[in-house]
């Protein structure tokens, strides 16, 4: 234990690290419990708190320039679980915090508590939407993958039942297909981890990247965790589940579906090859990774740009945003590994913001209109131009047109594969925001024409004003200073990154 | 220990057949039967390794609690499966089965190349055993040394009743599910529940019991529990709670409750979340435990209730 | 274990498990429900008896043995009532398919 | 060969053929089955690596096997889900299948207002 309990035992302030599960599994329980009325306000009062220990955990991080360890139990690993905080785990866990309550504030709407008794959807949208937000907080924060295993299966269990939460057929067969992939996926990860436990009896990983070599064991482990979690992130040629499951769902839901919850499982690929399997050369899979990623940001930007329905065309642009995720990866050795890092996380953190932000206002598109056929938006740009103007700046985003997060993310990211002579990356992204400019325009065009439209109702100033809010959040990554980047890198071993 | 080869042999092959029955089987009730027999089979190949906690767990829940579940979902499908049964064309199976064999092969490639002597946590377990005041070491991973897991795990059970319940029609909110209370219940279920079940709960809490020293704990002691609450609503004997009694969601989260908040007082006076006080471990953790087999054993009856079929009362 | 004990206990595990044998052998041969319901509960009640009868002489302690007569019980009831149970499904279907 | 290798290839083999029947059979049920099989074969290799981890006088590592506890649990709650998905979908529908094509026409919230 002594030597490998120097390095892992907790530096001062990690003992805010279990908050971020804690706190909303409570308020899972606690709304549960008391149901009714009392569900909303449980989840509202604990997202504050979330808010407030988010920021407090990046403060720390930021601080201190190194990860936050906490011990669970006092039992250090490998027998016990650590939790662990970098740059890149605080940054999510802030944009979360932020989304989460903006998808709340929205849904205040859909899902209001009625003033007597309890109904289905409100208890169940409020009891869920905290779960996510509990399995997120465990995944950003999680240290050992057994731990990060069942975050993935609380993510599954609180995502599935919010796509069916109006009970349509069409939507019961959304969430069922979501809910094969989701398990296929965890169980995929699950033989992984049995994998490595077999070759290393441990599950923590710092413990496993120390100790990790490439052999049989190591590399079936890793492609099988990597499918599965392919498949929870719904990478090309895996993304079947996704665009029903995202058009479907209420659109409080959908965004944070979109924006957060399938960063989620991207997180933990990133967790893998990045911190628990830097010992393997990062080309060949880096490469499949990235070709896949590319045919997703292709086929996916085409196949948005068929679409007849707004909210399919966001969830099928989503399908091709998760694409340039995985750039990132061909790119994580030598020594433009920082900016393709910065690149990869920068685009986590904007698609975020940008799709809930298009989600959010499809929702009110549907609601106004009584319908989201792209054909029937004529003059709805300016019947509502608030919506359409957080629909339009979270579509820079998608772009990536300056200024926006989506810009730095694609800039930094073309840059790093122009300086490793990979140019045919930066040539998909090219494409990629040309085909999005496409899918885009086509949205636009009609709205913003001046063919007389009358609303079924006007939607509400107050839900239009959280959708432009998100997208000006992720306008606003763009004005990042390089502060924040060095803010991301703490934790990833040297600016280099030493990988082969 | 030829013999006992022989006979790990026969049980690996059985095993084997009876998977392969319950994914080529005709129909999808026998298939569905084909898994029961399967997970009992199962729990012999988790006694031959030795791991008798595990063997009791896939009993009573992999086989048991889940045929129940499985069983009901496959008699009430009987009718409507044979509407649908579009086949995939001859070469696209091939190609899957391809696929399919590849993992299999690579996996057990794997499998046979990992140590004989293969790297173990048993040491340090049993060293900090003598911490936890427990004498089985299952027991003690599960409620000490990697207790945030078990914890989490227990939530992700409530989030299952939730989503289960999320499925009811909205007029059903609240009310109960499954069957109404019989006026006249099937006698010989009825006879059956009421000699069984007096039995069934003294054996689940001697299950749950001696789990601390041997053999058993919270979840298969709850399961056997679970078992006997859905006889007695499978005789009509009694009929499921209604969902918004609050009775019933103090049960289901009683459990996780608890834990959580055990948890959470650990790091006022025991220096860490989830650390237990020295000497008070094993009572609190006992503690524990009583309330996570009793709302197991609701979570595992209501999950195989299903979401509410009837009108609520007031 | 004295020598006569011995060879009651294999003696009765031996027969209980040609029982189980035949048993089986029904399920598999007979040509309707009920028969094979016939055999199947011969298996079981016989079968299972004699099986925890050989090992009772083996038992390390009473509350063992108590438990093995205890198994033996709760078979046996779970047993009946399956076939009584399965019996009048069979007969309200009115085919001993 | 010892019989844990044996449980371990047994494993192998039960992933192989869950993975099978998930992709293979269209039938919602028997894709609910077929996900169990491989779960258990998941369990099973971790049963192995507990059984080759056995030491300090236990004839198996407690923490691979705890986990299996663990997973077994919420193999049972996945089921319970799809098994509620599957019998609502057949209620609504009549079908014990996914439609081949997901993406049929589904309206947005408020859109089938016609």
């Amino acid at each position: 234990m002594t030597e490998a309990a120097s390095a892992i035992m907790a530096p001062a302030g990690g003992g805010l690290l279990p908050l971020p599960v804690l706190i909303p599994a409570a308020g899972v329980l606690l709304s549960f419990l008391l149901g009714g009325r009392k569900a909303e306000r449980v989840a509202f009062g604990l997202m504050a708190v979330q808010l407030g220990v988010a920021v407090a955990i990046a403060s720390l991080v930021w601080r201190s320039g190194e990860p936050l360890v906490y011990i669970l139990g006092g039992y250090g690993p490998p027998l016990g679980i650590a939790l662990r905080a970098d740059g890149f785990s605080a940054a999510m866990l802030i944009a979360a915090s932020l989304i989460m309550p903006a998808a709340g504030l929205y849904a205040r709407v859909n899902f209001a508590t009625p003033d007597e008794g309890e109904k289905r959807a409100p208890l169940v949208f409020w009891t869920l939407l905290q779960a996510i937000q509990a399995a997120l907080g465990l995944i950003f924060l999680g240290g050992d993958l057994f731990n990060l295993y069942v975050a993935l299966e609380l993510l599954t269990f609180a995502a599935v039942p919010l796509v069916s939460l109006d009970g349509r057929p069409e939507t019961l067969a959304a969430a069922l297909r979501y809910l094969m992939f989701a398990l296929f996926g965890a169980l995929f990860y699950l033989l992984g981890v049995a994998l490595l436990y077999g070759a290393y009896g441990t599950l923590d990983i710092v413990l496993l990247a120390r100790q990790i070599r490439p052999e049989p064991a190591v590399w079936l482990a890793a492609g099988l965790m990597t499918a599965g979690l392919l498949a929870k992130t719904a990478l090309f040629p895996l993304h079947l589940w996704l665009p029903p499951a995202h058009a479907n769902a209420p659109a409080p839901a959908s965004a944070v579906l979109s924006g957060l919850v399938v960063k989620g499982s991207f997180f933990l690929l990133v967790r893998l090859w990045f911190d628990v399997l830097p010992a393997l050369p990062v080309a060949v899979p880096g490469a499949i990774l990235a070709t896949l990623g590319s045919a997703a940001i292709l086929g996916g930007s085409v196949l948005a740009l068929r679409q007849e329905r707004l909210k399919l065309l966001i969830a099928y642009s989503t399908v091709a945003q998760i694409g340039y995720l995985f750039l990132m990866f061909p790119l994580a050795a030598g020594p433009w590994a920082a900016e393709a890092f910065s690149g990869g996380v920068m685009q986590a953190l904007s698609h975020a913001f940008a799709k809930a932000a298009m989600f959010l206002s499809a929702g009110l598109v549907a609601e106004s209109l009584g319908h989201d056929r792209i054909a029937g938006l004529g003059g709805a740009g300016r019947a509502m131009p608030v919506t359409f103007l957080a629909l339009g700046l979270g579509g820079l985003s998608l772009m990536g047109l300056p200024p926006s997060g989506g810009f730095a993310a694609k800039w930094l990211l073309m840059k790093a594969s122009v300086e490793a002579g990979q140019w045919v990356w930066a040539v998909v992204m090219l494409a990629g925001g040309l085909l999005a400019g496409g899918y885009l325009y086509r949205v636009l065009k009609p709205a913003l024409s001046e063919q007389p439209l009358r609303l079924k109702r006007a939607p509400l100033r107050s839900r239009e004003y959280v959708a432009l809010t998100l997208a000006l959040a992720a306008l606003l990554l763009a004005f990042a200073p390089p502060a924040f980047f060095a803010f991301l890198q703490i934790g990833r071993p040297g600016a280099g990154l030493a990988l082969r | 220990m030829s013999v006992l080869l022989a006979l790990d042999i026969g049980l690996a092959f059985l095993v084997f057949a009876v998977a392969a029955w319950t994914v080529f089987a005709p129909g999808g009730f026998a298939a569905t039967v084909g898994y029961v027999v399967y997970g009992l089979l199962l729990s012999l190949v988790w006694i031959r390794l030795f791991a008798v906690d595990v063997a009791l767990t896939e009993a009573a829940i992999g086989s048991g609690v889940t045929g129940v579940l499985l069983i009901g979902a496959a008699a009430r499908l009987r009718g409507a499966e044979a509407t649908a049964r579009e086949g995939l064309t001859g070469l696209t199976r091939l190609f899957i089965a391809g696929l399919c064999l590849l993992v299999a092969g690579a996996l057990a490639a794997v499998v046979l190349l990992l140590p004989d002597e293969g790297p173990t946590l048993a040491p340090q377990s049993m060293q900090s055993l003598p911490e936890t005041g427990l004498g089985n070491p299952v027991t003690a991973v599960l409620i000490a040394y990697r207790s945030f897991d078990t914890m989490l795990e227990k939530v992700v059970l409530v989030l299952a009743v939730v989503g289960v319940w999320s499925l009811a029609a909205d007029r059903f909110w609240g009310g109960g599910p499954g069957e109404a209370r019989a006026e006249r219940p099937e006698p010989t279920l009825a006879f059956f529940a009421q000699v069984l079940v007096p039995i069934g709960i003294l054996v689940g809490v001697h299950v749950f019991w001696v789990g601390a020293d041997e053999p058993g704990g919270a979840f298969q002691g709850g399961a056997i529990l679970a078992a006997m609450w859905i006889i007695v609503m499978m005789a009509r004997l009694t009929e499921a709670p209604q969902t918004s009694a609050f009775w019933l969601r103090a049960a289901l989260i009683a459990g996780p409750a608890v834990f959580l908040a055990v948890g959470v007082a650990g790091a006022a006076v025991a220096g860490g979340y989830f650390a237990y006080p020295p000497g008070l471990a094993k009572p609190l953790i006992l503690f524990i435990e009583t309330f996570m087999t009793f709302t197991i054993a609701v979570t595992l009856a209501m999950l195989v209730a299903g979401p509410p079929r009837r009108e609520p009362r007031r | 274990m004295t020598f006569v004990l011995e060879v009651f206990s294999i003696a009765a595990i031996g027969a209980g498990v040609l029982f189980f044998l035949a048993g089986t052998a029904g399920l598999l041969r007979f040509p309707d429900a009920l028969s094979r319901l016939h055999a199947l509960t011969k298996a079981d009640n016989l079968g299972l008896g004699l099986i925890v009868l050989g090992l009772l002489p083996r038992a390390e302690s009473l509350l063992d043995a108590l438990r093995l007569v205890a198994i033996w019980a709760l078979v046996q009831l779970a047993g009946a009532t399956a076939a009584q149970l399965i019996g009048r499904a069979v007969r309200r279907k009115g085919s001993a398919a | 060969m010892t019989s844990a290798t044996l449980a371990g290839l047994v494993g192998a083999a039960l992933v192989g053929l869950g993975l099978y029947g998930v992709i293979a059979d269209p039938q919602l049920l028997r894709k609910i089955l077929a996900f169990n099989l491989i779960g258990s074969g998941v369990f099973l290799v971790f049963g192995i690596v507990a059984r080759k981890g056995a030491a300090a006088g236990l004839s198996a590592d407690p923490v691979p096997q705890a986990m299996v506890i663990t997973g077994i649990v919420v193999a049972f709650a996945a089921s319970a889900i799809a098994v509620a998905l599957t019998l609502r979908l057949s209620e609504e529908t009549g079908a014990t299948t996914l439609p081949p094509d997901a993406l049929a026409r589904p309206p947005g919230e408020g859109a089938d207002a016609e």
